[in-house]
């Protein structure tokens, strides 16, 4: 009983410990893993991604020049980042934000496309 | 004339203060638990919200049952604040009780009939403490009306400080908190989900809801009546009595009844009864 | 690190004789765990004394039944219930039976085809 | 005026998860997260419960518990579903188990992408959640 | 009133963190009979290995559990490790050493935080909860995650922790110990929490093995059995004892988790001291053929990794046993005649992995 009293007493009279998130924003560490970016100008489209991902969540349309993801699907395990031949895929360390539809993102690339 | 006055002037301020000490109650918890926690409001959204919720009612007594509830602590307050006879009130508050247990015990959920079951094993384990706080009272003013017991001349806590740690002991069941928060909790950690209040929702929960913050302020206000005379170190102590409260509700386990109803009676024996018969001693 | 694990290959009807053998000498059981093979299925019964792991291996055809060792090792049940539900092996004198309504899952016998099976659909 | 974003009471139900979602959920109630702030109860109670919380991906068993679980619920009502998991099945949509994400059983209100889903997304994921909540009871009103 | 009374426990119960049903049968307050029912989680994972390659296995076997996410990624890869001969190098072995006695804290702490609920005290969950952020801030800095790690791979670790993250964590630890051990007095000193602990939900000795208890349950009974032992990873290489007790109730389950949380921190200062430099992991080619069972302690006691390979990408089976399952049998035991109050922590007291446990 003295024990949680002294506990209790010193969190009553000192700041409390909540990190207040959303009013303030919080800093991600560099190796938090989060949401795959895809850098769409290098991108050629050769679907090592899709075939890598254990979600099945990323889908390539060579024809259109599209690649896309499904942020429902994704696990963040980084499996597609580290297959792509052209390293264009980034794992950013902020996490996708829920919404209230299923979002898949889609990357079309530009057609005047220098590569 | 004036009792009309003071019963309307009860009914409508206590909800605002009752409401308001929950809500500090809320706060301080969550200080103490090192969160910065809800508003000091947060009470009265969730009685509003609940008020605009669909209402589902699982059998027409259980609405019934609420109300008398409800019905029987405004009474119950009414009766106190008028300065009526304090049995009555004893009574009266008891009665009330009992209907929130039918209410309970009526809706058949096995949640709800173990939370009315256990709310029953509270009632019987803090209620001797309760009758011999009255008969302290008596034996100390010769009168069972509150307004003589305010009246006296001397703050009655010199005469009852047995009886007064008893009850304060009775005060923590009464209050439903931990370690003695058996029967139900809005808190997600129960064993029994939400006891007796597991099946009512919306209007009827709103209902239970402000029906404690007037227990709430009748059972402060019978921590008042034994330093009455000094109606300023009253409504202190009262208010110091219910954060002592919160405290104790944040540095224990929930206990089991029947742990609980040992202790307690243990306690009136001890403490209560002790008391009452020393007084005896000295008044014959 | 590399552990020291035997295994041993035993014939269905010694199994029970082995289990109790192993169990007077204080050997636990750790687990029970079925492989489906090309026609049948294998199931290691696995022990444990002081770190000494040993496991006894049974091989069983599609139609064979295995008895059970509830009543050496108590806590086989688990276990047991599970390998009849899940591959379909048919288990003898269970003191405690689920009756395949351990884990009620949407196949009944989710792992029943043997491996050969599962190849020609693959 | 409606009081539901003073005061969203949720339940929470761990469907097929894998635990990572359901101790996010628990975290964001301690002192860190503290999602009391706004004024969110952790009722474990559906008759007193706004807010439907479901981690995991549904399967054949637990589908049920769900839908009893929703039905039980008073009107207006959100369901937010936390983690890959529950949005689409996640890693284990093809087990054979699993019927998919809890879309294919409740309408579903706010997805909260992630593997574990952040507690910081989950927050985000309840405040958009209170929006919805809002909306429905007004146009509930209206169509009164 | 002996009437009896079936109450349905779970699956949806705010004191459960995960979905176990249990229809209790009881007799005013005391439970007389025990169906459990379990399936609610049942995912079918072991039957993944058909579907996914065994190296993509990895991040399902990481999802088998969210809390011993690390030991579940690291005891599937050892079993691959061992059937391919793969040679991990030593500063990848003691990183994994590290990530696991991390998770083992962050575990424990928890389960005193549930198990604090479970009793209705919730100021000290609270306050528990918030020592286990520390914890994750420092494994997220780590790894990547809070939960799911996505650290170990086949052949070694995914990253490594550089010099001023090793003086971190010895910094992190140092402040978190005293605050670990003035929580931990107020579970084994309050009276209210021995009240509700002590003598409840006894296991004897005898009893604990014939039912096939593990880990914290199985050392709380008196017997001397833990995985780490064996040495694998680094743990050979470093020093430190089983935790035993005695009395085998629930308190003396408390008491070794509590205990060994601080175990976990010396081994982690032991594991930090003896670092060696090198590369974080092995390369290696081709596709496990053979078997291997792979055993590890985990937070909740021995867990199994059985994996056979054909020589192929897809394996031939993986099956895990996980500490829970094997606790079951156990938590039946101590259930039978005990009060509906004390159901929470009995359930919580072999501290239930569910997800796990029905995969
Ligand atoms: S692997 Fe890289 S280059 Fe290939 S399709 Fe994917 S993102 Fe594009
Ligand atoms: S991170 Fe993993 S799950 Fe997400 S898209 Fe890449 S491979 Fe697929
Ligand atoms: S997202 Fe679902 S369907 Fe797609 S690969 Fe993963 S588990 Fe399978
Ligand atoms: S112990 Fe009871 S009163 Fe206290 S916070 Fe929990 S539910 Fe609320
Ligand atoms: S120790 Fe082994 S070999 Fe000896 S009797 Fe026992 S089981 Fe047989
Ligand atoms: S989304 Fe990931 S962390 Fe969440 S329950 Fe599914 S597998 Fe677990
Ligand atoms: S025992 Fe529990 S925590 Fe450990 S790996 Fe299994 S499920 Fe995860
Ligand atoms: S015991 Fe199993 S289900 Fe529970 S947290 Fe651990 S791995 Fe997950």
């Amino acid at each position: 009983m003295s024990h949680i009293s002294k506990i209790i007493l010193k969190s009553l009279f000192s700041k409390p410990s909540t990190a207040m998130y959303p009013i303030k924003k919080r800093e991600y560490y560099p190796n938090t893993r989060g949401a795959i970016e895809n850098d769409i100008k290098s991108c050629i489209f050769c679907g090592i991604c899709v075939k890598k991902c254990p979600t099945k969540g990323l889908e390539v349309l060579r024809d259109q020049k599209q690649w896309s993801i499904d942020r429902c699907r994704c696990i963040s395990c980084g499996a597609c980042v580290t297959a792509c031949p052209k390293k264009c895929l980034t794992m950013e360390n902020t996490y996708s934000a829920p919404s209230t539809e299923k979002k898949v993102d889609r990357y079309i690339q530009p057609e005047d496309k220098v590569q | 004339m004036r009792i009309l006055i003071t019963s309307i002037l009860f009914i409508l301020l206590t909800p605002i203060a009752g409401g308001l000490l929950a809500g500090v109650d809320r706060v301080i918890s969550a200080r103490m638990q090192k969160r910065v926690g809800p508003s000091i409001l947060q009470p009265f959204y969730d009685v509003l919200k609940l008020f605009q919720k669909e209402n589902v009612v699982v059998n027409v007594s259980q609405n019934l049952y609420v109300f008398s509830f409800l019905f029987f602590t405004i009474f119950t307050g009414v009766l106190f604040f008028i300065g009526g006879d304090i049995l009555l009130t004893v009574f009266s508050s008891t009665l009330a009780g009992i209907f929130f247990i039918l209410g309970g015990y009526s809706t058949h959920s096995p949640y709800s009939f173990l939370g009315s079951e256990r709310e029953l094993i509270s009632m019987v384990s803090d209620e001797p403490m309760v009758i011999l706080m009255a008969i302290g009272m008596y034996m100390v003013t010769q009168s069972f009306l509150i307004r003589d017991i305010i009246a006296f001349n001397q703050p009655i806590i010199y005469y009852l400080p047995g009886v007064f740690i008893g009850y304060l002991f009775v005060l923590t069941i009464k209050m439903k908190k931990s370690p003695f928060d058996l029967s139900m909790s809005h808190h997600a950690h129960q064993e029994i989900v939400s006891g007796i209040t597991t099946e009512f929702s919306g209007k009827s929960l709103a209902l239970i809801e402000i029906a404690h913050w007037y227990e709430n302020i009748f059972l402060l206000g019978t921590v008042f009546l034994f330093f009455a005379p000094k109606p300023i170190l009253g409504v202190m102590m009262s208010l110091i009595i219910y954060l002592v409260e919160i405290f104790i509700d944040n540095t224990n386990a929930r206990v089991k009844w029947q742990w609980l109803f040992k202790s307690s009676w243990f306690v009136a024996l001890c403490a209560g009864a002790v008391n009452i018969f020393v007084l005896f001693i000295n008044q014959s | 690190m590399l552990e020291k694990q035997i295994t041993e290959e035993i014939e269905i009807d010694k199994l029970f004789s082995r289990c109790a053998e192993l169990k007077f000498c204080g050997y636990r059981l750790v687990q029970i765990g079925c492989t489906r093979t090309v026609s049948g299925v294998e199931i290691n019964y696995s022990f444990d004394n002081n770190f000494q792991f040993l496991n006894l291996r049974i091989s069983c055809e599609k139609d064979q039944t295995v008895p059970s060792i509830q009543s050496v090792y108590e806590c086989a049940f688990i276990y047991e219930n599970e390998i009849a539900e899940l591959f379909g092996i048919t288990i003898t004198d269970m003191k405690i039976n689920f009756n395949g309504l351990l884990y009620k899952a949407a196949v009944s016998t989710p792992f029943g085809e043997t491996a050969a099976e599962t190849k020609a659909v693959r | 005026m409606s009081f539901f974003k003073k005061s969203p009471w949720l339940i929470h139900y761990d469907g097929s998860s894998c635990n990572g979602c359901d101790i996010e959920v628990l975290a964001c109630l301690t002192p860190v997260y503290d999602i009391e702030r706004f004024g969110i109860i952790n009722t474990g109670n559906p008759k007193h419960a706004d807010i439907f919380l479901i981690t995991g991906a549904v399967n054949e068993q637990n589908k049920e518990v769900i839908l009893n679980i929703y039905s039980q619920m008073p009107d207006p009502k959100v369901v937010i579903a936390v983690g890959a998991c529950a949005s689409s099945g996640g890693i284990c949509a093809e087990g054979y188990n699993i019927l998919g994400g809890v879309d294919k059983l409740i309408p579903v209100d706010v997805y909260v992408p992630g593997c574990a889903a952040r507690p910081e997304a989950i927050i985000d994921g309840v405040v958009k959640g209170l929006e919805v909540l809002e909306n429905k009871y007004r146009n509930k009103n209206k169509k009164k | 009133m002996s009437e009896r009374m079936i109450i349905p426990f779970g699956p949806q119960h705010p004191v459960l963190p995960e979905p176990i049903h249990l229809s209790l049968v009881l007799e005013n307050e005391k439970v007389v009979d025990v169906l459990p029912s379990i399936g609610f989680v049942h995912r079918g994972l072991e039957k993944l290995v058909e579907k996914k390659d065994f190296l993509e296995y990895t991040f399902v076997a990481e999802r088998i559990c969210g809390i011993c996410s690390y030991m579940h990624g690291m005891g599937y890869c050892q079993a691959i490790e061992n059937i391919m001969n793969i040679e991990i190098p030593g500063r990848a072995s003691f990183l994994r050493v590290i990530g696991a006695e991390f998770s083992r804290i962050h575990s424990h702490l928890l389960w005193l935080g549930l198990c604090a609920d479970a009793f209705g005290f919730e100021s000290l969950f609270m306050h528990t909860w918030k020592l286990r952020e520390q914890i994750l801030d420092l494994m997220e800095e780590m790894t990547g995650g809070r939960v799911i790690f996505s650290s170990v791979k086949i052949g070694g670790v995914k990253k490594d922790v550089d010099d001023s993250l090793l003086s971190k964590i010895n910094d992190v630890l140092l402040e978190l110990e005293p605050q670990v051990k003035e929580i931990s007095s107020v579970f084994l000193e309050s009276i209210t929490v021995r009240h509700r602990l002590e003598g409840v939900g006894v296991l004897t000795q005898d009893e604990a093995v014939s039912l096939g208890a593990v880990g914290p349950m199985l050392r709380a009974s008196g017997i001397n059995q833990d995985m780490r032992k064996l040495g694998y990873a680094a743990y050979a290489e470093l020093d430190f004892e089983p935790i035993i007790d005695t009395e085998g109730d629930s308190m003396a389950r408390c008491r070794v988790r509590i205990k060994e949380i601080f175990q976990s921190m010396d081994l982690i200062r032991q594991a930090v001291a003896k670092l060696p430099q090198g590369p974080i992991a092995a390369p290696f080619k081709g596709n496990p053929d053979g078997e291997y069972f792979s055993r590890l302690e985990q937070p909740r006691g021995e867990v199994i990794y059985y994996v056979k390979g054909n020589g192929t990408k897809f394996l031939d089976r993986m099956r895990v046993r996980t500490p829970t399952f094997a606790n079951l049998p156990a938590l039946i035991k101590v259930l039978k005649g005990c009060d509906l109050a004390d159901v929470p922590i009995l359930i919580l007291t072999i501290d239930p992995c569910i997800s796990c446990t029905e995969r």
